[in-house]
């Protein structure tokens, strides 16, 4: 497994092995399918959007439907315009959703299409119809990440449709970062729990997790609700989980429409959580609810409970750069170490930050697997930490592999059960004895196995 | 079970129904009722998806990089390009591969990237690619280096092929490069193409190293996919006929390299790789003619044509015997898999040559193929290789390249080959021949090329067959309706199925897919509340 | 690892080795801790006191306190009146509870002592605070296991409290069986759910899962009200989750309130869960809410993506009767094969019953682990399914192991995450799935590990 | 940190103040402030716990199968009676054990039982015992067979001896019985003694094999917890002494019934097996001494006493340089641990010996026992063994059968044992001796035997000491107040904890549990309002 990789450590400028990210488009298209009947439209060649299809699909194991601007060599010489307004009719006639939310690639890029125009063209020229809205992001494929183009899409719900005006709202934005389909669901949990009137924007939950029961619907029930997307513009306070997903949005609602703007971290772990939910609870002026603190409780029971088999134990983390920075969080409160830390996001800033909190930590953006790989060969740990694409680093150095974040190719657990909130630290202390334990139980020698753990 | 619904013509009509008139007259020429098996009328294929339809199709690169050229694993593979193509190809297309040798290394495993940033769009990436192959030889020192351009490349004009040159000059390894941008062509289909040129141009002839086996052939088209190449290899190898290279399931960079050597090609994806026939043929004469491992009657059919290639009786003997003792293991198995499958329906869009190449296996299961086509297939995989002269080649396919190749003067007489093909042509053996798709498909089934998920969701809608073949797109749409859908570009997690135990293994799939009882579970007792008896309560029970 | 033991199998009539139960009064214990304020009082020996607490201590890592008789000698030769008195004096003195529940053992059983009687008399002697409660329930360890023990407490709980009367309120009796504090949780979440009124008894939730917060309470805030516990006799309907463990319940507030009884199977996997939801909409004249719908149709369409790993597999199973029965459908619902199913505790009627369902699985009450692995070695199996003594088992014989019952002492999601409903069949699912892929990732060749699973 | 809080006679007040009047008059004698601990006052200890009250002790059945007999890992043990108590012996007192030679089996991985039903209780249970130690023969093929009575067994009148007796005739392997019935004593206590008799009338002296080491000695009351024993057995090896058996932790039965002839009994347990070193002495003239592995001057002072009994000078060499490369390794730990547990507190409410022993421990990271007891020990455990002579028998006792042993005619003088003794005993050596836990305690501390919940719930509320050493039990309260506690039953999850190594894992554990930052975790920021900042906002981070 991985025979080629060897431990000497190189200085790469020019070659990425093993990439710990994808590009902006598919992070566009995943914000997009969770705005209720919406396309995503992907404006570039079409192996992009089948790629993107292809790769959300596998992760979710879901239905995952976006249109393309098909683009052949004309089209890439000529601009991309005749392909973008033949698309918007075919899929308004075709496929009939609320909103087309269009994201551009490198190839429509580079050539320099002006998407706002072309937009602007076809509502002049009837082809939406009445009462339909087109907006679109920018996503460049060669700059940032899913991460950056998850961002971008979400901005552009605010730029697009958050209403100006003076009407507020007792009712707070909710930006949940790039989290799955479940942890939106947590998330929302967490929010009802606290009491507080609210819009999740976007909300893949019951979108990309639709039940199995004989019916395709191309538009699920779930899904943020256009009109929420407009009323954003309304609300008291919103909350951006994750800087890098998120603050682009916080900014721009800020911005437009006076939407007084928190960034807060991802919700993984127990500070963080509580970081959450004390933001709801000060913004909706509420209190947080028995039952939830006594949840919160339940979690530190746990940890109490297994502090001892966590202690001071090695971690290798890698994934996208909000949910690497709650993780060291999380991974310190557990009394483990975060060895390394890095992720395929670059982040100047980002990396000065992890630095800044986690200074024993090897922190890098902007880097790959091959470098976590290589480093852990000189570096071991004790647990590496990250989505599936880990799993041959761990073979390959028979380390303990605890999965989370974006993608999950090969597991089903994230489908149902959320990686946020105290339910998933929960979860993830779980997941983490069990990866010692079930390595113990199956390599000490029998009389080290134990039968109370 | 069985067809029920509307007739083709009428199902036809109503895919069509919702479409804006330009889309009306485009997806009309690619969407037929197969009326005339023997005289298949004209389809429309290999031409441009309409922009906003949902496709299945992706790109050039994908066909190129993915698909022909990914899957020889010693070969460093380097995508040129932001970091999204790279990324997305990477493991995820179930080529197997197995290192042959201690200290080889598999590069399928890696997904290696110049990960192009802004500045090298403004300023151009050659630099940027010199580096990386700089830092990939001095990381991994491989035998040969393979370069694969993204869109943007084309467009701010990076001259891969020379940073390739150089590099080869310096560094002293094969490095080769493929001008495969996203934007090429209408599908995979251009990719196939220009990797195929790729191939002959930079790695098969370079090395004459005569092969061993009494009978040689290569494999063309045969990418591996959960194991069928090494399946096929099994059963060549009982009969003694020894595979010198397998395009590209599998394969070594040196493998390829000798390919030339063999006596024969035999070709599984017509579609992907008859470029390489032909041109191989042109140059060192090497006779080529199509097989089909898929299926029980195809890989015998396949077997005794090698057989009779060669025409020595040991040969036809030994394929005989092989045949008569891999059917006695697949026979009880057929046997009692046809009892559940016999009558059920199956529909397949997939691919370049398996919509077609897995009939067979429905076949053999007595199940019938309602409706088919391809993703990114040109005419004569639908029509037969006959129609190939009336193909107008359009703008899309002109701007790839088409080589000119010449017949080695000294290396293409090596084998006795051209005599003994004129022989064998005058008894009526065919070569450099494919019959196409529609040819084996029944009288009035539907036949709809690059079949969009307007089109899937209406056939699923009217037809409800038993199981569907197609993608992984679509995979989830369809089994949401309560369809099982097999994925027959990756096999999603199974394989092989081709030849024999491939075939056991494809019957033992469909029949759990098509006899799965999850549906049951689909209605909760609240929603039949007539039907059902009330929440059942169990007698009690005590020790 | 068990390298004692051969794949002979030999018929055992009077040897017991490696037992798949244990006795009667650590299941009444568990269940009268499922009341608020209630002291479980082991009439015997101390030492089964402290066996008892630290086992279930082990398996919660949560306080278990209970107090005991501490025989001696001289209370087996003379009976155990004065020490019950004395106990019960000192109970109420120092730990002021509202009720003790008083089980027997072994020992008190065969020397003869009549509770009743003595609880009488205490009282009539003013031994037992105004206000306060006794009451009873015959668990000799030498009948049944501690399935049995919970079931005879949970009757008692009727016995004792349960008012008659005409009185009737539009409220449903649950009686969950001896299933974890996270179910008991899950189980109110249905009902809640659904929309019914109810009364859960027992319930150790916010007993036995307690936070950690810097208090210890004695009695937590979580269990059956005493109050609800009368009331339960004016409930419309009683539902009993697990025959083994409630039907006797149920029975007795049918024959003492007229409480109209169902019982139903454990609510673990789709079908059982649909049958407790049912039930309750039913007995409530309720609906199922849409969004239990989808949980469900999550859960369907997980194991339609994941039914080819599960095609087939065979599968031997232990536990407790009730959780082994439901667990068997479960199974067979997730299209695997249960091989063998046994259980410890004794039932003639219940293997009839597994015998009538699953003809194909070998079915043994009455029957124990070393049972279970000499009949594996003879005829393999791809899962074992099983509390935590089946590890050593699954070692031995190098099977994928999923831990499911009680008890669980060498792993900690049991205390957080359902076995019961919907997400716990969900979560089953992923379990079993990751114990195989697990394996798949661990030990197939290089050339068969999966990127996409 | 450091004892804060009431004196302890206060804090004696008010654990008290709640009892019923008899209950506190018990519990009065029981408790006590340490006032002069060179002349310890008399404590109430080995006496009936009052029922009702929330105690740690468990019985006799525990203290004889779970602690004394259940280790020896090659008998095969059954336990007749209902299945509780065979099932909850079962792996839970982590007695690690090795398996010395392939063929052998490890028995303490299963529980085996007689799983008695109602009929036996009516009808006897005999021809049960009987039938079930002829399968457990048939099965396993042991070299001999345990069996322990339960609760009912003694009540219903089963005759274990004779059916053990019949069968070991029958079967011709040694079979014997533990009439340990729960109810026997008051504690575990009574378990031990009764393991103790069974153990020297069925297994010691049934083997002479001469030994072969030049200092043979047995371990006895080690019972191999977290592999306490196996860190001994490294020492000792170290210094040159061989052990012939360890009761007993990790051994065989072989071991046991030829441990009579070692020179020397060293006692680590005094409460659990003092029986056995007396025994052993009487009958075999081995002298014996107590020492103690817990702690860094506990095992030095027990290594160089049992130099100092064979009196050699290579072996008073071979120890001091043991001691000394041993301790470079340790230095550095202690050093660095101490600083931060200097100061900090414990308590101790565990065992018959080990509250005492691990005081040793935490003297070494100069931490303050403020406060112990013992769960199932005697006044000598306590105050010493001068006080034996003044402890009266009461009824729980002397139902416990004391053996009476006499001087073995052949095999007393088999070593020059009893004159050795008597020179050092001259020359101020001790003897069988043990000077108990008062002495070593600080002035005014708190003594509690058999602790009770209440008053351990107050001890917390009073002191909250650093870190709490008891059992399973009380753990998850203890935990609960936030005050971390370790197992010294069964170490939890770690050990060793015995000899050098062994310290320094306890060092790194207690001192991982006093650094523990949970703690402060436990308060979420909306209960602390008005000293924390509102919910932190990250500062804007882009790329």
């Amino acid at each position: 497994m991985l025979e080629g990789t060897t431990a000497e450590l190189r200085e790469r400028k020019a070659l990425r092995v093993n990439p710990a990210k994808t590009c902006q488009p598919i992070g566009a298209m995943y914000a997009a399918l969770g705005v209720n009947g919406c396309m995503p439209h992907s404006h570039g060649s079409q192996g992009c959007c089948a790629y993107h299809r292809s790769h959300l699909t596998r992760h979710y194991k879901e239905p995952v439907v976006a249109t393309t601007s098909s683009f052949t060599e004309g089209a890439s010489v000529f601009g991309g315009m005749a392909n973008l307004t033949s698309a918007l009719e075919n899929i308004f006639t075709i496929y009939e959703p609320e909103i087309v939310a269009v994201h551009t690639t490198c190839l429509s890029e580079v050539i320099g299409d002006d998407i706002p125009t072309i937009i602007k063209k076809a509502i002049e020229s009837g082809k939406i119809p009445e009462g339909k809205t087109v907006i679109h992001a920018n996503t460049p494929s060669f700059v940032g990440s899913h991460v950056t183009g998850f961002s971008n899409q979400c901005e552009a719900f605010v730029k697009y449709l958050a209403e100006t005006g003076d009407t507020r709202k007792n009712t707070i934005t909710i930006f949940p970062g790039f989290v799955d389909p479940s942890d939106m669901r947590e998330i929302k949990r967490l929010a009802t729990a606290v009491g507080v009137e609210f819009i999740l924007a976007p909300d893949a939950s019951d979108v990309l997790d639709t039940p199995y029961d004989g019916h395709y619907k191309m538009y699920p029930d779930g899904g943020t609700k256009i009109s929420d997307l407009r009323e954003m513009g309304h609300t008291m306070v919103s909350i951006g989980l994750g800087p890098l997903a998120s603050t682009a949005a916080v900014t721009s609602l800020q911005k437009k429409c006076g939407v007084e703007g928190k960034i807060a971290e991802l919700p993984i772990g127990v500070r963080a959580t509580d970081e959450f939910v004390n933001a709801l609870r000060v913004a909706g002026d509420t209190a947080v609810p028995a039952w939830l603190d006594a949840e919160r409780g339940r979690l530190i029971d746990m940890i109490s409970d297994m502090s001892q088999y966590l202690h001071k134990k090695k971690v290798a983390i890698f994934g996208d750069p909000d949910h690497v920075s709650s993780m060291i969080d999380f991974v310190t409160e557990l009394g483990m170490e975060a060895s390394i830390a890095i992720t395929g996001t670059p982040g100047k800033k980002w990396e000065r930050k992890m630095k800044a909190k986690a200074p024993n930590t090897e922190v890098k953006a902007f880097s790959d697997l091959h470098y976590l790989h290589q480093w852990i060969k000189n570096n071991p740990v004790d647990l590496l930490m990250g989505n599936t694409y880990g799993k041959y680093v761990a073979r390959a150095e028979d380390i303990p592999f605890v999965r989370f974040g974006f993608p999950m190719l090969d597991r089903v657990g994230h489908r149902a059960f959320p990686l946020v909130g105290y339910a998933g630290a929960m979860r993830m202390v779980e997941k983490i004895t069990d990866a010692f334990f079930d390595r113990d139980d199956r390599l000490l020698p029998d009389h080290e196995v134990e039968l109370v753990q | 079970m069985g067809p029920t619904g509307p007739s083709a013509a009428e199902a036809r009509e109503k895919m069509l129904d919702i479409y804006p008139k330009k889309t009306l007259r485009k997806r009309s020429k690619q969407m037929m009722v197969n009326e005339n098996p023997s005289t298949p009328a004209e389809i429309g294929a290999n031409s441009r998806t309409v922009p906003g339809i949902i496709t299945q199709r992706g790109c050039s690169y994908a066909g190129c990089k993915g698909v022909v050229i990914g899957p020889i694993y010693d070969i460093l593979h380097i995508t040129h390009g932001p970091i999204g193509c790279g990324y997305y190809s990477w493991l995820s297309r179930r080529n197997f591969t197995k290192i042959r040798n201690e200290g080889e290394t598999n590069y399928l495993q890696y997904s290696m990237s110049t990960d192009m940033q802004e500045n090298h769009i403004v300023f151009g990436g050659e630099t940027l690619l010199k580096d990386a192959i700089q830092e990939a030889y001095d990381e991994f020192k491989p035998k040969a280096i393979s370069v694969y351009a993204t869109c943007p490349v084309g467009l701010i004009g990076d001259d891969i092929h020379a940073v390739c040159k150089e590099m080869k000059a310096k560094l002293g390894i094969n490095i080769f490069g493929f001008s495969c941008e996203g934007y090429k062509g209408v599908s995979q289909s251009a990719g196939h193409h220009i990797a195929n040129n790729g191939v002959f141009k930079n790695m098969i002839g370079l090395d004459d190293t005569p092969s061993k086996g009494e009978y040689t052939i290569n494999i063309l088209g045969e990418y591996n996919i959960g194991g069928d190449a090494w399946e096929i290899d099994r059963i060549l190898a009982l009969c003694g006929i020894k595979i010198i290279g397998t395009l590209s399931g599998g394969v070594t960079y040196d493998e390829i390299c000798n390919a030339h050597m063999a006596d024969l090609n035999v070709v599984m994806c017509h579609r992907s790789i008859n470029y390489m026939a032909e041109m191989m043929e042109t140059k060192f004469g090497i006779p080529w003619f199509k097989v089909n491992f898929i299926g029980l009657e195809g890989t015998k059919k396949s077997l005794r044509k090698i057989a009779q290639y060669f025409g020595e009786k040991k040969l036809i003997d030994r394929v005989e015997e092989v045949i008569a003792a891999e059917m006695s293991e697949v026979r009880p198995v057929i046997e009692d898999v046809k009892t559940r499958t016999n009558g059920k329906t199956a529909a397949l869009f997939v691919g370049g040559s398996r919509a077609h190449h897995y009939q067979d296996l429905f076949e053999d299961m007595e199940m019938k193929v309602i409706a088919a086509g391809y993703e990114f297939a040109h005419r004569d995989d639908y029509e037969g290789r006959e129609v190939l002269p009336s193909i107008k080649v359009d703008a899309d396919s002109r701007n790839i390249e088409e080589l000119t190749i010449e017949e080695d003067p000294e290396r293409f007489n090596l084998r006795k080959t051209v005599d003994r093909k004129k022989s064998l042509e005058e008894s009526g053996f065919a070569f450099s021949d494919y019959e196409g798709m529609l040819k084996q498909m029944k009288k009035d089934t539907l036949v709809i090329d690059d079949i969009s998920h307007h089109e899937m969701e209406k056939l699923i809608e009217l037809y409800k067959p038993d199981v569907i073949g197609s993608g992984v797109k679509d995979k989830y749409v369809i089994e949401k309706m309560g369809v099982p859908c097999k994925q027959l570009h990756s096999y999603d997690y199974g394989g092989p199925y081709a030849g024999f135990k491939g075939a056991i293994n494809f019957f033992k799939e469909i029949d759990r897919m098509t006899s799965s009882r999850v549906w049951e579970l689909t209605r909760a007792p609240w929603h039949e509340a007539d039907e059902a008896p009330e929440a059942t309560v169990s007698e009690e029970v005590t020790a």
